[in-house]
């Protein structure tokens, strides 16, 4: 329908990820429960309420300014690991967006592209550690090729969307390197990593506030 | 059962906070959201050095915060790293141009937030440098790719130290060379008699056998990796001091600044005690005790224990350190 | 189960005297048979002040020998009161000829002993004064004939006043009558959360319920003569303010030094927290926190508990207490 | 068969004093475990041990010089309140004797009567507080009379110790208003204050020396 996300789609992709977060947070939680401390959900939902609050007052300008709120908001308020590294993430698509009305699929791309390599930098973790950035990779190469293929914003979300969540899913699999979750070995095994699992809602809402 | 003076465990910090500031006003100055405190007489014109961690820890770092030492501390939550942007907000308040640097105890959430800070501020076309002290032995394992020895009571001597050499006036780059000189020739170990107790907890982190001692705690909780049987001072201090004497290399002659740190609920009698232990032990090795410390300066909360750092000194070392501070809680 | 780092629990006075003159050999120099610790550097031709008690009270009192406050320290077996053989001893070292002003916590043991010491000194042709300092309000029966007010933190406000007066030459019987104005404007009260353990022992000297406080304890392991309920910080603290102020009498617009005192396993946290309320309390009353000082100075062993001091202040208390000082465990 | 104390009479009066303490320490402490904390008997035996070595190096030329030995030892050393009390009460002794070779009656009615002075200033004690003053103060007024009935020196030293002795054993009847006994109340009554005891034994072992 739409080669760009209007600032009404990010609305929806913003509180689309939010709703599906608060829904999923015993389940986040649960899922930080078998890999590290069991705080992940609680966390990321209370920074996600706090950045709702923050967004009630802006002025949706740009496409960029939801984004910035949350990324301003986690970086304040967000202990723990993942606070600050989705902080950081959001903080590129607020970038990308800040100075246009919409997002583009290049957009899209080069703000996955650049959170990968903010979070890789930041956190040192490489594909395969059984972190977000599990999550991550796969779609910053769903929506490259995308782009270079010249396929239609929607399908790029599908694909990406679809690559984070076939990630996320692998991350059953893997022993853990970085953050808590490296020092439970084995016993992770079997469940996801929630910070990917995040990341896979994060596209997935991408996805459904352009369809 | 472990009881606390404290209303709601969740305002612990703020409220201490605020008599913190109030009790020191010609020291510092307590700024809210994002939280920070500040030197009450701002420095024109020097490198801000700033530093920060969870909470829990005090004196440190706010206790630093004055002249000759801290520009600015940054607190988190209880034993929880400070945000990026209050690490930022404190930065920008305490630049004059001359750059920032931070001095940050290795733990993956202080790295992190700091090192995020330090990207925010670059945007923002601050310049900042991190001086990592990593100083706990108990945690060194050799291991390249793991989170490395974790930071303690060694903060206070980089903090100290280049406290004073930004106070005369170093540049960021010479500064932060120093720093990590510090911090390089800073190594300590702890040992816990009873663990501390979180805010609003009636039970203690972990429960000691009443003949063992945690050998190599950290100050966060967590347990040693080790356990070693409870003997007196004069063969548990050996224990203590003699690897932290491999660990650094140190030769007959080589002078070092000796810190005897209680966790919280050590009495001075027993740090002092261990003091002149550390002290037998370094002489009789031929080594050069040229500056010391004891007090409670790094705890955790009301944990029952004591560490001891050494940290290689030398003619510039000491200079700074014998450099005048005037903070809440150190002065000279 | 309480542990210690220590050796033998007999040396556990000697042991620390000894770090401690280690650690601080530019403020003090410990002297043994008869056990004292004095200034480093001697001052001539002023009065010397010396105080002294039990030990397990740490920093006090040897942690306030220095520029501006003692020129001697006497220190007891723990818990136990100095000889009257250390404090002529003491009180000789350091008499200039103008006399020794004497401050006395007000125990039987420590008060008979300054008097035999003074009695000893007199024949000697060295004149001596007595400061009592009896500030505890939890003792204060109004029965003229028993012991009285035994004496807590307001020692350190004695001390640093008449310290810092005595600094500036002020002769023996003015430097007397300061003293004791400012023991009868102080008034303390105490809180334990939990009991400190002897050296050696590793049972607390009384155990507590887990909903009660002692309420009014002493700084020597004795029970106090009352229990409350535990309560968050906002309770406790109004019962403890309140009751001083009262006792003082002190008025809206009135100047007082506010010392919240750590018992010895308090952590700053918990410190600074009171001190908000106690602030907050006084302010509420219209009486101006002109000074204050928070930490733990006055201890009893590892007791976990706090104490509340208010000293009635005038202009001239407050020019001696902001006069510099520099020693161990108080320095500005 | 002596008008005078000399030096050996001295010497085998304050030996003879040390001697019945160690040999009584354990019933002393019981009086004080009755009375107060149960210190007393050790407290002084230790005190006393310390005194015998330092005196055997004295030179025993003056009739004060072991009472002044003993009167620094106990000031030096002694905890609790009966330690500095009684190296006050030894000091009188000392200074009456410092200048002689031997006690007169008259020089022990004086120590006496300084001792009871010294210990009343500083201990604020009256007679029938429970304090060794109970034991004290008789027998200064036995020495008092002896000295002015002109008896001789051994009747004047037998009286004061029965003196001593029943004033000792009075204490037993009596409520402590002193000292930790203060604390104790009724539970003391029924046996003796044991530095009163103390004071008898003094007077005692004076008596004996000149027999
Ligand atoms: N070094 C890292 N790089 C990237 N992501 C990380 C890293 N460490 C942890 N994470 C992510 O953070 C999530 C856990 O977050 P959180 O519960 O806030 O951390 P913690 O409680 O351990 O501080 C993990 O699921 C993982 O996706
Ligand atoms: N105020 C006093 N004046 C005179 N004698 C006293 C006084 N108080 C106590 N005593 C004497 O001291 C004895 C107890 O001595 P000690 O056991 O050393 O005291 P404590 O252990 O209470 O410090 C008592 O038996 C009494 O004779
Ligand atoms: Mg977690
Ligand atoms: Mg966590
Ligand atoms: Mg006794
Ligand atoms: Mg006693």
């Amino acid at each position: 329908m739409t080669d760009q996300l209007s600032p009404v789609h990010v609305q929806r992709w913003v509180h689309g990820f939010i709703d599906t977060v608060e829904e999923e947070v015993d389940h986040l939680t649960d899922l930080d429960r078998r890999s590290g401390d069991g705080d992940f959900g609680t966390n990321m939902v209370s920074a996600l309420r706090r950045s709702r609050e923050a967004m009630a007052d802006a002025d949706v300008a740009t496409a960029g300014i939801l984004f910035q709120i949350m990324s301003e908001t986690f970086l304040a308020h967000s202990g723990g690991t993942s606070g600050p590294l989705f902080g950081m993430w959001f903080r590129e698509f607020g970038k990308v967006g800040m100075v246009t009305e919409a997002f583009t699929q290049e957009m899209l791309a080069e703000a996955t592209a650049n959170g990968l390599a903010t979070v890789t930098r930041l956190g040192s973790a490489q594909e395969g550690d059984r972190t977000m950035v599990d999550a991550i990779a796969p779609a910053d190469r769903a929506l490259r090729e995308a782009v270079e293929s010249g396929s239609e914003l929607r399908e790029g979300l599908r694909a990406a969307a679809r690559a984070a969540h076939e990630g996320a899913r692998h991350t059953s699999d893997l022993l853990g390197r970085r953050g808590r979750t490296s020092y439970v070995g084995e016993a992770a095994l079997g469940s996801p990593d929630p910070g990917a699992v995040t990341i896979a809602m994060f596209y997935q809402a991408a996805q459904r506030s352009a369809d | 059962m472990r009881r606390q003076f404290l209303n709601d465990p969740q305002d612990v910090v703020p409220e201490a906070l605020e008599g913190f500031a109030a009790a020191w006003p010609h020291h510092v100055r307590l700024h809210g959201e994002p939280t920070y405190v500040v030197r009450a007489r701002h420095s024109p014109d020097k490198v801000a050095v700033v530093s920060g961690g969870g909470s829990g820890h005090e004196p440190l770092h706010v206790g630093f915060v004055g002249t000759g030492m801290l520009d600015a501390a940054v607190p988190g939550a209880v034993f929880a790293s400070p945000t990026a942007v209050q690490i930022r907000a404190a930065s920008l308040a305490t630049d004059t141009g001359r750059g920032v640097l931070h001095v940050v105890k290795n733990y993956t959430g202080d790295v992190l937030n700091f090192r995020i800070a330090g990207e925010l501020l670059a945007e923002e076309g601050v310049s900042s440098e991190v001086v990592l002290v990593d100083d706990d032995l108990a945690t060194d394992t050799g291991d390249g790719d793991g989170p490395g020895r974790r930071g303690t009571a060694a903060v206070l001597a980089v903090e100290k130290v280049c406290g004073a050499a930004a106070e005369l006036g170093a540049d960021l780059a010479s500064l932060a060379a120093l720093g990590r000189r510090v911090a390089a020739g800073g190594r300590t170990l702890s040992v816990a008699l009873a663990a501390g107790a979180h805010p609003g907890e009636s039970r203690p982190s972990f429960d000691l056998p009443a003949d063992e001692v945690e050998f190599g705690v950290g100050i966060h909780g967590e347990r040693a990796r080790e356990r070693r049987a409870f003997a007196p001072a004069r063969e548990l201090v050996p224990q203590m001091v003699s690897p932290l004497v491999e660990a650094l290399e140190l030769r007959r002659g080589e002078q070092v600044i000796a810190i005897v740190n209680g966790l919280g609920a050590t009495s001075d009698l027993e740090l002092y005690g261990v003091f002149g232990q550390v002290r037998g032990f370094l002489e009789g090795s031929g080594i050069d005790v040229a500056r010391r410390l004891v007090g409670s300066y790094v705890t955790s909360l009301d944990m029952a224990g004591c560490s001891v750092t050494l940290v290689r000194a030398d003619e510039e070392i000491l200079r700074l350190w014998d450099a005048p501070v005037s903070t809440p809680a150190l002065t000279w």
